[in-house]
């Protein structure tokens, strides 16, 4: 049947299983299911490193976290069968489930979990600004905990949604890292699916965990949590950078599913019962100002650049029509329901160009170069910054589009000497504060101190009350004088799925388990 | 005749590799195996021999256009041997070449206009350049017309003259002409000797001159060389050599000589055998094997030079003293 | 002539030092390192400096070049930090699939263009050469990916005959299914060298058309098609041998464009992945095997030079 | 008496020898223009490569629209009488942005092609005659050849900041291994001919050789390969710039219209056809003239 | 002397470039004829059209852009302009075959001479590579080449200028032609070799009653194995005799020049040789007379103004001049 998952409707990809039995292996069912993603991860160890190619593989599939993040971006518990907090959120202590078993056959004991969280703890940047020098500890095979010296309420949250993922692995493969780059040689993990070949340039292949024990209720998933059962036995992610080379073989039926179709081909897909469509709201597009150096470390000036922009015309020439794309002024996500807040407004989509003028006057703009750096490895951000550039260039504002590869991008981008600002995305996170141009370390760096003073406050705070209206002052904050970034809007990421699939969750993209694909 | 030497060869010799199948050396080809000549100023040598006997290797070996294998050669008491490509240059506008080949010689992208003036590029010669080429073509019997032809509108002995006025233009002092009139019809092969005899006697030039049509040798020629596979067997003035050929590969050359007489059959010396090959030359001397007055040491020891009669020298074992 | 080939792989050893110093600078110069790539956009800086640190980054380019050549000195050609498996192993991985393919499109560009370039040098001016020479005109305009997706979406989409993309390994699935899924990327490979052979071969063999050898081989009372392919083209060749192994340098060294729409893992692909993630210890293997390569090939046409013209010796 | 009929004959002959020149010449040009004119094709691709020429040059006249005028909502519009050629994924005017991608698209390709051209030959001639020189020279051929063009690119963009000149220097140094090697193939041959030898049996140069003698006869494969040479070059020149690191971009080029076009290769055909046959044009165009000039040069033809 | 069977027959041939400068008749209305066995002999001078003749008799010519024929060419009756070019593969090289001039472009540089002298013979006579091998050989020391066997494999430009000549004769000579064309066999010859490649050639005619026209500028080898002359001057015939009356009284002024030049032997003391005065016109400003006339000692206005007949003067003797030398 067509199903196509809207933006409004994305509670549904809570899939709900008609009947586990009948789901078993059966003629009908193919033992092969082929997901053709578009780059290769650079590594499966997404602990160390973020990026969604690795997670859609590795997360949920091989790695299991001791909680992990559920459809409506909260968390939810995996690993751990229990939790408990003292009241300032100071002190958490979790209860891991027992006889669970790693890949390589030992079963998975607090020393693993001590040593992954740990780890974790290091690598990720937002956990370790959040949490600081505190440590998980062992206290029984079975329980861990951690206590740190300021209240951290939103530490499931954190390890839910964190860019990068705190997979449980065994102590044993972490000591195994490679000395020189730190990363892990084996990709051992808790989940259904157990790593089985890299083929370089050409899959990744996953295939079934026989000592995988499900848990929760069957037939119910809520994202990445819940009940998982690999119905399919081999999984293999086809690593197919070419968009239409991805559109061309879901149409042959060389793959199941294919990950980010290009929006220009959703119409052949659409209306058509052969495909399933998947339409998910999956991050925010702006672009971030360079606030320590330059002509952008004035407020002033980047508020009349975002004066100037008219986000339609950027969204829609990055996301090509409305079905993909909304405008919506507030860093977090509507679907958010308790962190959403139209605080700042105003500020957002002006267009207003005598607006621009006054505060061009005022900042004292003498026609400098505002160097706009942009990635061609992303498609949308691209056309977004032609588009940036256009606006910019018809408000008065001499603009130069500095175009790279990635790697160059990423290293021009740590440069505050080399750009005024960039254009990127980011993901829904469970917490304002997760989103990583709001830390200080991030490029753009945050040098505003009350916003830094603002961010701990949220950060510490021991009541949602508090913490939400502190969001509203943020973001108004953000809006009105400080203006890290203009956010653009929030788009969707389209896949599709040949009708054949049966079952698949779908949130950020697809999850293997449960899933089956028919003949 | 002056008896000034103006080009001196001696003991030269060149060998080509023959390559095997994987492109191995299998053997040499001796097309000129020690060979002295000498050219004095203002005169005609002709060389005549069998096809294949090395005439041309031995011209394109005094031109160094090809790398002598071993022995000096000397132009004007200048040991040009060791001269380098760039060092030669300046040597060249005194010798010259007419190839025996005059098709392959002529750049097919070239008019004849553009052939001829490039040569008085090259030398650097001031003067009216297209004039001095339209003369020189109808020197050669060529008309001013063909300036502007490209060499393959012109006939096999049109050719050849546009070879010939090449040479010519530069006024060297030594030509060597390989077969500069084969090709040619009588009536004009007699107007381009005239012309040379006319050049020769104006500027005192010297030609090496080297051709099958033995009256003609016989007719420009003040001194003549015999080769035999890559030999020089015999030299001596012209008149001494028809008068008293020495060697016996002269006497059967000479016999064969055909008569423009349709009555006249003369009588050949038919040379016994097969003709040998540079490749595997019989041991001795290299003509023994078809020698009807071989001797046994002939086919043992290498004849050496001995000189008959005033500038008359011979290579062969029948004239022991 | 043994010699002259002992020489020319000799040749080969300051052929890779001077390609392995410009390469390692070319890289050092380039802006971005492994470290930041592999870290993606979430890392912090102190980690990425930190991995620089550990992976001897900050050395002097100097140290890091004495370095490497030390490694390969003891067979160690480098390592990849994202792809966790022996160099020669990498590399062989990736040069099967590029050797297949350019085989195959080249033989493929020569089936079609032999006959096509000779046809139209015999036809000169006439409508067939016409023809033929649009065709190659626009088969070398049309960019190589745009064939390739034409062919995917007319053999595979719509008349779903071949496989739109992928590859199978000969050892694993056979011949037959190595073929299947090589043809159409051969053939958009194909088809734009055949364009360019076409050409070559219709003007090489023009150039000879009005010499002598041929009026002599007519004479002889050779066939005009035994002519054109014995007499004609194999005083052709020497230009046509070059831009085959020309092609086949340039096939060998990255496809890269057609391998991507095909999704082929070949080299092409794994000199653009390395160079775009700067997998520095990967750009140096990969650039001196195909050095290697080059030499090889070129040292191969330099001996056919020899048996197509024996008048040329190049010792 | 003598003398002065001497004297007059003499003058006679050289207001022969002038009439005969200026007649000659005349010929000469004649036949000349005749030859070309004559060849239709030659005619047609000259015709074709001017007028593409032109169409550059005079970009800013011909366009209806600026090449960056965008109306977003617009994007992906069909052909019609607005937009003849349709509009892009911005909603740029195609006609316009194909008009002006002739510009750095053309150049890039006459300027790769050019110095490939040039530096190629010199590579080759003087290799196929000197025998180290063609050691060292084809062996750094070879080495070129192994240096992937992006790497280059984004090097040279390190270094030099973003232009079209990184894509130039790179491309060409890409393909000037294939000229020099197509150019030695032929001259190795025509080395070894006899009217080399007599050349040199005449005092010339080895750089008159080389230019005034091998050069000419092996230009016809040169032609080829250039052309070939010309049109990749347009593409490459797409996909750097795609990696940002050759022409700075909004800026169009054809390669990178078609590149645009490539993901709406199923629904808006006018981003690939149209860009695809402006670039079929000038190669069409230079193949001829090229032709035509390999006829002109050939002796043999008439 | 019976009547004899004709081999060939040329009538009116005409053979014009197509050049840069417009329509060049290079031969024009030559007729001769060739009997079984017999050797005519052609003489003329460089550059009249001999070769060009020689070639337009096997259609070597690019018909589609050089040349244009006219005329007949009867070979065994059948008219060769006529029919079409696979029926003419089939005769060349095999009923008539050729001696080229210039022999070193004319042997084809990549191929060994074994090669080249075996392919007619695999063509038409359908031989297996070995025995045509052999035969190669044989051939090759038929026409007095030392060590045959290993100059087989060796490439023309490794062989002497004489050495590729007698190659090319090999060629012609391998399939046993009816009809041989030597266009200059033996300029590069020395006299002992053209001695035997004469014999050869004359064997061969009187064995096997080959035709054989022989192009040549030595008229000493013409005055030794000719039976019949013709002399041809810009692209015409002008005299065609039996070799004894054209040595004894030449009848036309060219021919008469022509024996003049010879360089005898046993000439003592001369200084100069004997040369016809004047130059031969271009081929696209032909005199519209008598072509003979601007260079003719004899000429009167008439034969400025008027082209002479190809006639019977006397007996079998031909000539194209209204005053024959002799007749008055
Ligand atoms: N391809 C051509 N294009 C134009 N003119 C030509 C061509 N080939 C020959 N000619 C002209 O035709 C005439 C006859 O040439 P041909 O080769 O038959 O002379 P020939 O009698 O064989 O002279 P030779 O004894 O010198 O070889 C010459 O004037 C020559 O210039
Ligand atoms: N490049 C070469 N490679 C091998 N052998 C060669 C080469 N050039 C000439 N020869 C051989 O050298 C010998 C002498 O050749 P050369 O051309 O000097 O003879 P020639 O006396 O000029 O004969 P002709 O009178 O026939 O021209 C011949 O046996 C020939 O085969
Ligand atoms: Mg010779
Ligand atoms: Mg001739």
């Amino acid at each position: 049947g067509n199903k196509s998952v809207s933006p409004d409707s994305s509670k549904d990809s809570t899939a709900k299983e008609e009947s586990s039995s009948a789901a078993a292996p059966t003629e009908d069912i193919k033992s092969e299911m082929h997901i053709a993603i578009n780059a290769a991860p650079a590594t499966l160890d997404i602990i160390k490193t973020g990026g969604d190619v690795g997670r859609t593989i590795a997360d949920g599939n091989i790695f299991e976290g001791i909680v992990n993040m559920k459809s409506d971006y909260t968390a939810g518990l995996e690993l751990a069968e229990s939790y408990e907090v003292n009241e300032d959120y100071t002190e958490w202590t979790y209860k891991l489930r027992q006889g669970v078993m790693f890949h390589n056959g030992q079963e998975m004991k607090a020393d693993d979990v001590v040593a992954s969280m740990n780890r974790w703890i290091e690598c990720c940047s937002n956990a370790s600004q959040m949490i600081g020098n505190s440590r998980f500890e062992k206290v029984d095979d079975y329980t861990v905990k951690i206590s740190m010296e300021e209240s951290l309420m939103y530490l499931n949250e954190l390890m839910a949604t964190a860019g990068q993922m705190p997979a449980i692995v065994p102590a044993s493969t972490i000591a195994d890292a490679d000395p020189e780059t730190g990363l892990l040689k084996e990709y051992i993990g808790t989940g259904p699916y157990k790593f089985d070949e890299w083929q370089q340039d050409q899959y990744i292949k996953i295939v079934k965990f026989d000592d995988y024990t499900p848990y929760g209720t069957p037939g119910e998933c809520d994202a990445r949590v819940g009940y998982k059962e690999a119905k399919t036995p081999d999984v293999y992610f086809d690593i197919v950078p070419d968009d239409a080379t991805r559109v061309a073989g879901i149409q042959t039926g060389e793959y199941d599913f294919i990950y980010k179709l290009p929006l220009d081909n959703y119409s052949m897909f659409e209306n058509n019962s052969d495909y399933t469509l998947f339409n998910d709201m999956n991050g925010s597009l702006g672009m971030i100002y360079n606030k320590k150096q330059g002509i952008s470390a004035d407020s002033v000036f980047r508020q009349a650049v975002n004066a100037a922009l008219d986000m339609d015309a950027i969204m829609q020439s990055a996301y090509t029509d409305p079905t993909f794309y909304r405008l919506d002024s507030c860093y977090m996500y509507q679907e958010q329901l308790e962190w959403y807040t139209e605080a700042g407004k105003e500020y957002y989509n002006v267009k207003d160009m005598n607006r621009v003028k006054e505060l061009l006057d005022e900042a004292g703009y003498n026609g400098e170069t505002f160097t706009l750096l942009v990635s061609s490895d992303y498609q949308e951000f691209y056309n977004a910054a032609v588009v940036v550039e256009n606006q910019l260039e018809k408000a008065g504002i001499d603009v130069t589009l500095l175009v790279c590869d990635w790697a160059t991008f990423l290293s021009y981008r740590s440069d505050p000497t080399a750009f005024d600002g960039f254009i990127t995305s980011w993901s829904p996170v469970a917490l304002p504060t997760l989103m990583n141009w709001m830390t200080e370390s991030y490029p753009g760096w945050v040098v505003d101190t009350k916003l830094i003073d603002m961010e701990k406050e949220l950060n510490t705070s021991t009541s949602k009350e508090d913490s939400l209206t502190n969001w509203e002052e943020m973001q108004e904050y953000c809006w009105s004088t400080s203006l890290p970034i203009s956010k653009f809007g929030d788009f969707s990421m389209c896949c599709v799925s040949s009708s054949k699939i049966n079952n698949m969750i779908y949130h950020f993209g697809p999850f293997a388990w449960n899933a089956t694909v028919s003949k | 005749m002056s008896m000034e030497v103006v080009l001196e060869a001696q003991n030269i010799r060149k060998y080509f590799p023959v390559k095997g199948n994987m492109g191995k050396v299998v053997n040499h080809v001796k097309a000129v195996d020690d060979v002295s000549v000498k050219l004095y100023r203002g005169e005609t040598f002709g060389l005549v021999g069998e096809t294949g006997c090395g005439k041309s290797t031995l011209g394109r070996t005094l031109m160094k256009l090809l790398e002598p294998t071993a022995g000096t050669i000397c132009i004007e008491n200048k040991d040009i041997t060791n001269y380098s490509e760039r060092k030669m240059r300046s040597v060249r506008s005194y010798i010259q070449m007419v190839f025996q080949d005059p098709y392959s010689s002529l750049n097919p992208r070239k008019k004849v206009g553009q052939i001829l003036e490039e040569v008085l590029m090259i030398q650097k010669i001031k003067c009216d350049r297209q004039k001095t080429v339209l003369d020189i073509l109808e020197k050669v019997g060529l008309r001013k017309e063909h300036y502007y032809r490209f060499p393959h509108e012109f006939s096999g002995g049109q050719r050849q003259r546009i070879g010939l006025a090449r040479a010519l233009i530069l006024n060297p002092g030594i030509i060597v002409c390989d077969e500069p009139v084969s090709a040619l019809d009588v009536s004009i092969q007699s107007q381009i000797i005239n012309l040379l005899l006319d050049l020769q006697e104006e500027r005192n030039l010297s030609y090496l001159f080297i051709a099958h049509d033995m009256s003609v040798v016989k007719f420009i020629s003040d001194r003549i060389g015999v080769m035999y596979l890559g030999h020089l067997v015999e030299e001596a003035e012209t008149a001494e050599l028809f008068a008293n050929p020495l060697h016996p590969y002269t006497q059967a050359l000479l016999s064969a000589v055909p008569e423009a007489n349709p009555h006249v059959r003369k009588k050949r010396i038919v040379l016994q055998g097969d003709v040998p090959s540079p490749l595997n030359p019989p041991s001795g001397c290299v003509f023994h094997e078809r020698c009807p007055y071989a001797k046994p040491i002939c086919s043992q020891e290498k004849p050496v030079k001995k000189e008959m009669a005033k500038d008359h020298t011979v290579n062969c074992h029948l004239y022991e003293k | 002539m043994k010699k002259y080939v002992v020489k020319r792989v000799l040749s080969l050893i300051p052929v890779l030092i001077i390609v392995s110093v410009v390469i390692f600078c070319l890289i050092h110069l380039t802006p971005g390192d492994p470290a930041r790539t592999m870290l993606g956009d979430q890392a912090s800086e102190i980690e990425v400096e930190n991995l620089r640190e550990s992976m001897g980054l900050n050395d002097p380019i100097v140290v890091q070049y004495v370095h490497w050549v030390g490694g390969i000195f003891h067979g160690d050609f480098g390592t990849s930090i994202f792809m966790d498996e022996p160099m020669y192993k990498i590399i062989l991985d990736h040069i099967g699939p590029t050797i297949s393919l350019t085989i195959y499109a080249l033989l493929i560009s020569l089936i079609i263009a032999m006959p096509c370039g000779i046809i139209a040098a015999r036809k000169r001016g006439k409508s067939q050469d016409q023809v033929i020479s649009v065709f190659s005109m626009v088969g070398i305009s049309v960019p190589s990916f745009l064939l390739g997706m034409l062919l995917i979406i007319l053999f595979s989409v719509r008349m779903k005959i071949l496989p739109s993309a992928g590859y199978k390994a000969i050892v694993d699935n056979g011949f037959l299914k190595h073929i299947e899924y090589l043809t159409l990327p051969a053939i958009s490979l194909g088809l734009m060298q055949a364009a360019l052979i076409t050409r070559m071969t219709r003007s090489s063999v023009l150039e000879v058309l009005g010499s002598d050898y041929i009026k002599m081989a007519k004479a002889k009372g050779v066939k005009d098609k035994v002519i054109l392919i014995k007499h004609a083209l194999r005083n052709a060749l020497l230009p046509i041998i070059t831009v085959i192994g020309q092609s086949f340098i340039a096939l060998l060294s990255g496809a890269t464009v057609v391998e991507t729409v095909f999704n082929i893992p070949g080299i092409g692909q794994l000199v653009v992945n390395s160079v775009l993630r700067r997998d520095y210890e990967v750009i140096q293997a990969v650039v001196l095997v195909i050095a290697l390569g080059n030499v090889v090939v070129n040292l191969i046409v330099d001996l056919l030079y020899g048996l197509a013209d024996p008048r040329i010796s190049l010792e | 008496m003598d003398n002065i009929s001497a004297k007059t004959t003499n003058m006679q002959e050289e207001e022969n020898i002038a009439v005969l020149k200026k007649q000659l010449k005349k010929e000469q040009r004649q036949i000349k223009i005749h030859k070309f004119t004559n060849n239709k094709l030659a005619m047609i691709g000259a015709v074709i490569t001017i007028a593409m020429a032109l169409v550059a040059i005079l970009a800013p006249v011909i366009a209806p629209a600026g090449p960056y005028d965008m109306l977003v909502s617009d994007r992906l519009k069909n052909p019609s009488s607005v937009h003849i050629f349709g509009t892009d994924t911005f909603g740029r005017d195609l006609f316009s942005r194909i008009i002006y991608g002739a510009r750095v698209s053309m150049g890039v390709g006459a300027a790769v092609s050019t110095i490939s051209l040039v530096v190629g030959m010199v590579i080759g001639l003087y290799s196929s005659y000197y025998k180290t020189l063609d050691s060292i020279l084809m062996r750094i051929c070879d080495g070129l050849k192994a240096i992937p063009a992006i790497l280059l690119a984004i090097a040279f963009m390190a270094v030099m900041g973003t232009s079209v000149r990184n894509v130039i220097i790179s491309l060409a140094i890409v393909y000037i291994p294939d000229i020099a090697r197509i150019t030695r193939s032929s001259a190795l041959m025509v080395k070894e001919q006899m009217y080399i030898e007599s050349m040199k049996a005449l005092g010339a140069s080895a750089n008159r050789i080389i230019w005034f003698h091998i050069a000419p006869n092996v230009l016809s494969p040169v032609i080829v390969q250039t052309s070939f040479i010309f049109a990749t070059a347009i593409v490459q020149e797409a996909s750097l710039s795609f990696l940002g690191v050759g022409v700075p971009v909004p800026a169009p080029s054809w390669g990178n219209i078609l590149y645009e076009g490539k993901t709406v290769i199923y629904n808006a055909w006018w981003m690939i056809v149209l860009p695809g046959l402006s670039m079929a044009f000038p190669v069409l165009g230079l193949n001829l003239f090229g032709d035509g000039i390999r006829e002109v040069m050939d002796p043999m033809s008439n | 002397m019976a009547e004899q069977e004709k081999i060939l027959e040329v009538k009116k041939l005409t053979t014009s470039f197509k050049t840069e400068r417009g329509k060049m008749n290079a031969v024009q209305g030559v007729s001769f004829y060739v009997n079984k066995g017999e050797i005519l002999g052609v003489v003329g001078e460089s550059g009249c059209g001999k070769s060009v003749t020689a070639q337009s008799i096997l259609r070597l010519y690019d018909e589609k852009y050089l040349v244009e024929y006219q005329g007949e060419i009867l070979f065994d009756g059948v008219d060769l302009l006529e029919i079409p070019e696979k029926e003419m593969q089939n005769k060349r090289g095999k009923d008539i075959s050729m001696v080229f001039q210039d022999a070193l472009s004319a042997l084809n540089p990549v191929f060994t001479v074994g090669e080249q002298i075996m392919e007619p013979l695999m063509n038409h006579q359908h031989m297996k590579k070995e025995e045509a091998r052999k035969r190669a050989v044989e051939m090759l020391r038929l026409v007095g080449i030392p060590a045959p066997e290993k100059r087989v494999s060796q490439y023309p430009h490794e062989l002497s200028g004489g050495m590729r000549q007698r190659v090319m004769i090999a060629i012609a000579l391998s399939c046993n032609p009816r009809l041989l064309i030597a266009d200059e066999p033996t300029t590069a010859l020395d006299v002992t070799i053209q001695a035997q490649i004469i014999d050869l050639i004359v064997e061969l005619n009187f064995k096997m009653h080959m035709g054989v026209i022989l192009i040549t500028h030595d008229l000493a080898v013409v005055a030794e194995t000719c039976k019949r002359v013709i002399v041809m001057y810009l692209g015409q015939t002008v005299e065609e005799a039996d070799v004894n009356d054209i040595f004894d009284h030449p009848m036309h002024p060219y021919t008469n020049g022509l024996i003049e030049s010879i360089p005898l032997l046993e000439d003592k003391g001369v200084k100069r040789l004997h040369t016809i005065s004047g130059m031969v016109p271009l081929l696209n400003q032909i005199p519209k007379g008598c072509r003979f006339a601007p260079r003719c000692p004899y000429a009167t206005e008439r034969c400025h103004r008027e082209m002479p007949e190809f006639v019977n003067a006397d007996g079998r003797h031909k000539v194209r001049c209204f005053y024959p030398i002799g007749l008055e």
